[in-house]
């Protein structure tokens, strides 16, 4: 993408940026001025993308199961389908009253919704946003920093439930450690075949390495191991935030809301604040990883800025979560364990098998290019079906006899 | 007290032991959002492992049989709507069908046909209920249980169009119904079952019987071995799904069951699995009893004109009558002695009696299954409790 | 294979979401305080009492023969009967209070009461702030015209009307019936008498002669 | 990463012996493992200042991610009731021996500190930025034996674990 062919809007951002950054005089004082933007900008785009997640999750749900989702906020008489939600959420949160449990650990019982917040908004800091907006852009080793963030979040899970001192908490944060440390392994496998091909950590040289003039075809995902990484991505990125078919931290019908029971008010929101902020960073790794970040899917449409392309597939993967919730039921949690440990980490590991095999037959033609598709695909598709017949032995649709 | 010994593994052992680490006793409470009612289930943990469960209910009950004793018989008709609020019209039946055995009352063809279509309409509504909570129960956000809900409430509006009111519908009486079913409800009745009833039952199908997380969660769990279903007199899909050939609608022939041609689905498992197909598999059948039902309907009375229901004073004497509710065997014993009041009048709640063997079930099972358990038993609170 | 039920679970939700924006079939919600359900004519909530004519009080059907507090299961109907001036019964409710946080809607006095004066009603918002006064109604309340009636049961009320058209129809008949039979006997007594009379008349004529 | 100054470097230094010395005295056991799990984030605060990214971020993730979570499951499951810890700790002869062993620890602490030779000034740190990729191209070079050693072990370790969770106690019908 040369320069000059961009559209004034791609650098629009920077230029506003360094204007303001120019006004102050010391320079460590400028340093400071422009990683304060950066911050701000992240937190209003991300912040009101939460707020926005949450009401189309709640229409999006309502719609799946053929209802209005919410409709009735009302700002001076305007009711715009109930899009004022999260502004009536927010008040609510933040004028209900805030109880703590009398036997509780008062200072973990604090800390652990801020540090869920925080752990959860590190990982913002590294996402290539748009060609030139990434707020930690040379730093070389952004994935290992992102996985590094959000590592952390198991810590605040376990000072949420450990401090609430309620039998359903503690089960639920013994519930959520285990998922947590057992579905980032897949989470780190699958991400290394993208860094193998793109020869470099830093996740901006992983986009540019999905760019080039095939457009979309360029992008990890229309590979076989890249769609097969890419399944396995959205699995584990579905337990890595609790999300539907792993919410068993906190599985209404079985342990009532787990690690949340005993808040209320502003840190219950700061949860779910948490926990949004963390699937939102997570999509935007899966789209940087696999989707081809912030490239256009094809050059005629370049001129529409990056981080819009960006966005647009965030809010995508986003609406996929939703579309999970709405349909799939809860695993129990051996069977979670087991799916993690049986079936995603050992077909993660062959996946590392085939994009090597994939990397080094890289300059075979014509003919060969077709056996190098066939051999790619095999080496995914047999393993998966071998490996998912072993999972669900003895399970299936039974035929029945009638008296 | 449980029937069977306990099943080899579930370490039953002292709640308090330094050396294994305490059990978690853990109160599901009255209070629980997938309790179905107010019904608490005292749990023992080894981790997630229950250890023992100690059902407790009685939380809503009501007094309804002592009820009963001092009101005339006409007067407690109502009262049978709230036993098992889902499913009020085959309470109805079997208190009238016990009064019409005690006291000799005749009830003519139409009555009978009508009857057959009402409480097979009702079945299809408690079996779609369930489903939706079963699963709900099993984690999805709402999702079959809306589109349940969605049918139900199909079903509610006519039965309100019918009967005056959704859920207490107080429509039978001795000897017939309250009033005559016009054929243009039939019709409807018999549209909506051809057409979108018959596309709910393929969408759920579809949605959950191939699902594989639904699988893995329901198959092989809470598995009731057959001899001790019939041992503690379970009855109803959940006999039926431990493999047993026991439909009341066959074995007693009552009213005129013996006219339609249904079939009665078995499980070979006992799981709960088994309990969901039965219940799926049990509305394909109501509804075709239901087709056939209106297709060859009589005209005439729909009330036995000679009945007298208002100031009824059966003669001394004492029977016990019983039909195939959807939760199982619902019957009445009713004992008289010649007055307006009923001398003894004792419901036999099969919701009560499935929910014996609970603790049998879920030995050895973990916490999150207790859940899919209860809800695979089918238990409403008011018929356990009265 | 693994994963096809779920997939097949995917495409019949994403077919709800997509057939709830343009199938009324699927997205039955009813927005309440703007949009209202019909209600079906049979729908049966709390009774109300009929009167015919003009004035509410006078023109009520109700004989207060009490057989509704008889058969009412929950015993929610109070009613004490008129008294004239000596004492004697009257045919009218002077106090008819039904407590509906008592009354289940069951219907059965709309059932058994002969004078078809007790209906059930279709006015469903009785919500009051009072639980005691508030939900005790008393006559007054109560009492609602036949044209409501008519409004609320079409069907049903013109029904009830024949019937007791017909019925006052055949009082009158038997009332005719019975003032021709009373005429008929007090002739025939007259004539009776009149004979008698005559015959006395014969008797005192042939003793004479 | 730029280099720092000499101050950042001290205000690391109290911060992270601040919070390990809290640590130690504190009550609360889950609380002393939590701030433990803090010291480690600023003992990776060290490697960011020396700008080692790669060691800095690794440290966080192995440590803070697994490690602290294996400490807060041995304090949770071994959690004793608050039993005196005189009593525990037996016979004076223990004390004498703790003592003992602490200043083997310290002696040999001091003496690797005076042997190694410190790089000169603390302020300029102008040696050449690492980039992962020289760390790698180092590891494939010249430390592949002990690279794939350590691969080897790893996996050992993890398989092992597997196996021996998936072999559910026979009893177990």
């Amino acid at each position: 993408m040369s320069a000059s062919s961009e559209s004034i809007l791609e650098a629009f951002p920077l230029t506003i940026r360094d204007w303001l950054a120019s006004v102050v005089p010391l320079d460590w004082l400028q340093w400071l001025i422009l990683s304060l933007i950066g911050i701000v900008a992240i937190l209003t785009v991300f912040g009101l993308t939460f707020a926005f997640t949450t009401v189309t999750e709640r229409k999006l749900l309502g719609r799946f199961q053929n209802r209005l989702g919410p409709n009735r906020v009302r700002i001076f008489g305007i009711r715009v389908f109930g899009f004022f939600q999260p502004f009536a959420d927010a008040v609510k949160a933040l004028t209900k009253e805030d109880i703590v449990p009398a036997a509780a650990d008062k200072v973990l019982h604090f800390l652990a919704p801020c540090a869920m917040v925080a752990f959860s908004l590190l990982g913002f800091a590294v996402l290539p946003f748009g060609k030139h907006l990434s707020l930690l852009s040379n730093i070389d080793a952004a994935l290992l920093y992102f996985f590094a963030a959000g590592a952390a979040s198991e810590l605040a899970i376990f000072m949420a439930g450990w401090s609430s001192n309620n039998k359903f908490s503690l089960i639920s944060s013994m519930r959520a450690l285990a998922q947590l440390i057992s579905y980032e392994l897949p989470l780190l496998l699958v991400a290394v075949p993208a860094v193998l091909m793109a020869g470099s950590l830093s996740l901006t040289g992983i986009v540019v390495n999905q760019g080039g003039d095939l457009g979309i075809l360029n992008w990890n995902v229309f590979t076989p191991w890249g769609f097969a990484g890419f399944i396995i991505f959205f699995i584990a990125a579905l337990a890595e935030c609790n999300r539907c078919p792993f919410d068993l931290p906190e599985g209404e019908s079985e342990i009532i809301a787990g690690y949340l029971t005993e808040y209320s008010g502003f840190k219950y929101a700061l949860f779910f604040m948490g926990e949004y902020f963390g699937m939102m960073s997570l999509s935007g790794l899966g789209v940087t990883l696999f989707l081809g970040g912030w490239q256009a899917p094809c050059a005629a449409l370049a001129f529409i800025p990056s981080y819009l392309w960006f966005y647009a597939k965030l809010i995508v993967m986003i609406l996929c979560f939703i579309w999970m919730r709405a349909t799939l039921l809860r695993l129990r949690m051996d069977q979670l364990m087991r799916l993690s440990w049986k079936f995603l980490v050992p077909l993660a590991l062959v996946n590392l098998g085939t994009v090597t095999f994939w990397k080094y037959t890289a300059d075979w033609e014509g003919g060969m290019l077709v056996a190098r598709w066939l051999i790619a695909i095999a080496l995914v598709i047999l393993p998966f079906i071998s490996l998912g017949k072993v999972l669900s032995s003895g399970l299936g649709p039974r035929k029945y006899r009638y008296a | 007290m449980s029937l069977s010994e306990p099943i080899p593994g579930s370490t039953i052992r002292a709640v308090h032991d330094d050396f294994h680490g305490d059990l978690l006793e853990v109160s599901m409470g009255p209070h629980h959002p997938s309790t179905h009612g107010v019904f608490r289930m005292i749990v023992t943990l080894d981790g997630e492992v229950v250890v023992k469960l100690k059902p407790v209910f009685g939380y809503l009950h009501r007094n309804h049989e002592k009820l009963a004793e001092n009101n005339a018989y006409l007067a407690s008709i109502p009262y049978t709507d709230r036993l098992d609020y889902l499913c009020s019209l085959t309470n109805n039946w079997a208190y009238v069908h016990a009064v019409e055995k005690l006291s000799g009352i005749e009830v003519p063809e139409r009555a009978e046909y009508l009857r057959v279509i009402l409480g097979e309409l009702t079945r299809l509504i408690n079996h779609c209920c369930l489903v939706g909570f079963l699963l709900n129960d099993l984690g999805t956000s709402f999702t079959p249980l809306l589109y349940s809900l969605r049918e139900r409430e199909r079903m509610l509006d006519m039965i309100e169009a019918l009967t005056g009111s959704r859920m207490m519908c107080n429509f039978m009486r001795f000897g017939g119904l309250r009033t005559d079913v016009s054929s243009e409800w039939l019709a409807q009745l018999k549209t909506y079952l051809d057409t979108t009833f018959a596309r709910y039952l393929d969408e759920q199908d579809a949605l959950l019987t191939g699902n594989e997380i639904l699988l893995a969660r329901t198959q092989g769990v809470g598995v009731l071995k057959s001899d001790l279903a019939i041992n503690a007199g379970i009855t109803g899909p959940m006999l039926r799904a431990s493999g047993i050939n026991y439909d009341i609608r066959k074995v007693d022939k009552y009213s005129i069951y013996d006219r339609f041609d249904f079939r009665v689905p078995l499980g070979d498992h006992s799981d709960t699995y088994d309990r969901y197909m039965m219940r799926m598999l049990e509305m394909h059948e109501s509804v075709k009893i239901i087709q056939q039902a209106i297709k060859d309907i009589p005209e005439g009375p729909f009330i036995d004109p000679k009945a007298k229901n208002r100031g009824l004073r059966p003669k001394a004497g004492e029977a016990y009558a019983r039909i195939e509710g959807p939760k199982g065997e619902i019957g009445f014993h009713l004992i008289s002695d010649g007055t307006g009041n009923p001398y003894r009048y004792r419901v036999r709640p099969p919701s009560l009696i499935n929910l014996t063997v609970l603790e049998d079930m879920c030995l050895g099972q973990t916490l999150a299954d207790t859940v899919i358990i209860l809800g695979s038993v089918d238990i409403v609170l008011g018929e356990v409790d009265r | 294979m693994l994963g096809t039920g779920i997939l097949k679970g995917l495409y019949i939700t994403a077919k709800n979401l997509v057939g709830s924006y343009y199938s009324s079939e699927r997205l039955t919600t009813i927005q309440y305080p703007e949009q209202r359900a019909q209600l079906p004519e049979n729908y049966r909530n709390f009774p109300f009492l009929v009167y015919d004519g003009e004035d509410a009080i006078d023109g009520l059907r109700c004989t207060a023969c009490k057989m509704c507090e008889k058969e009412c299961p929950p015993q929610c109907i109070y009613i004490i009967p008129e008294r004239d001036e000596k004492g004697k019964l009257q045919k009218k409710p002077k106090v008819f209070d039904i407590d509906i946080s008592v009354c289940m809607g069951c219907g059965i006095c709309a059932e058994v009461c002969p004078f078809e004066s007790i209906k059930m009603d279709h006015h469903f918002e009785v919500a009051q702030r009072n639980r005691f006064a508030g939900l005790l109604l008393h006559r007054e309340q109560l009492a609602k015209s036949n044209k409501y009636y008519h409004s609320i049961r079409p069907k049903e009320a013109t029904a009830v009307d024949e019937s007791l058209a017909e019925e006052k129809r055949k009082a009158e008949e038997k009332a005719k019936a019975a003032a021709a039979a009373k005429e008929a006997a007090a002739k025939a007594a007259a004539a009776k008498a009149a004979d008698a009379a005559k015959a006395k008349t014969d008797d005192l004529e042939e003793k004479k002669n | 990463m730029t280099t720092f100054p000499i101050i950042t470097l001290l205000i690391i230094a109290v911060i992270t012996l601040g919070i390990t010395a809290v640590a130690l005295f504190l009550k609360n056991i889950i609380h002393c493992s939590i701030l433990l799990a803090v010291s480690w984030v600023g003992i990776a605060a060290f490697y960011l200042w020396a700008g080692a990214e790669f060691v800095a971020f690794a440290q966080v993730l192995v440590y803070v991610g697994a490690v602290s979570m294996v400490v807060l499951f041995a304090v949770l499951l071994t959690q004793r009731k608050q039993l005196d810890l005189e009593k525990l700790t037996g016979t004076v002869g223990f004390r004498e021996l703790g003592k003992l062993a602490a200043a083997m620890v310290a002696t040999v602490l001091v003496i690797a500190i005076a042997t190694t030779p410190l790089t000169g000034s603390f302020d300029a740190i102008n040696e050449p930025v690492i980039t992962v990729r020289d760390i790698g191209i180092q590891l494939r070079d010249n430390h592949i034996g002990a690279l794939l050693i350590v691969g080897v072990l790893l996996t050992v370790a993890l398989l092992g674990a597997v196996v021996v969770a998936s072999a559910e106690p026979k009893t177990e019908e």
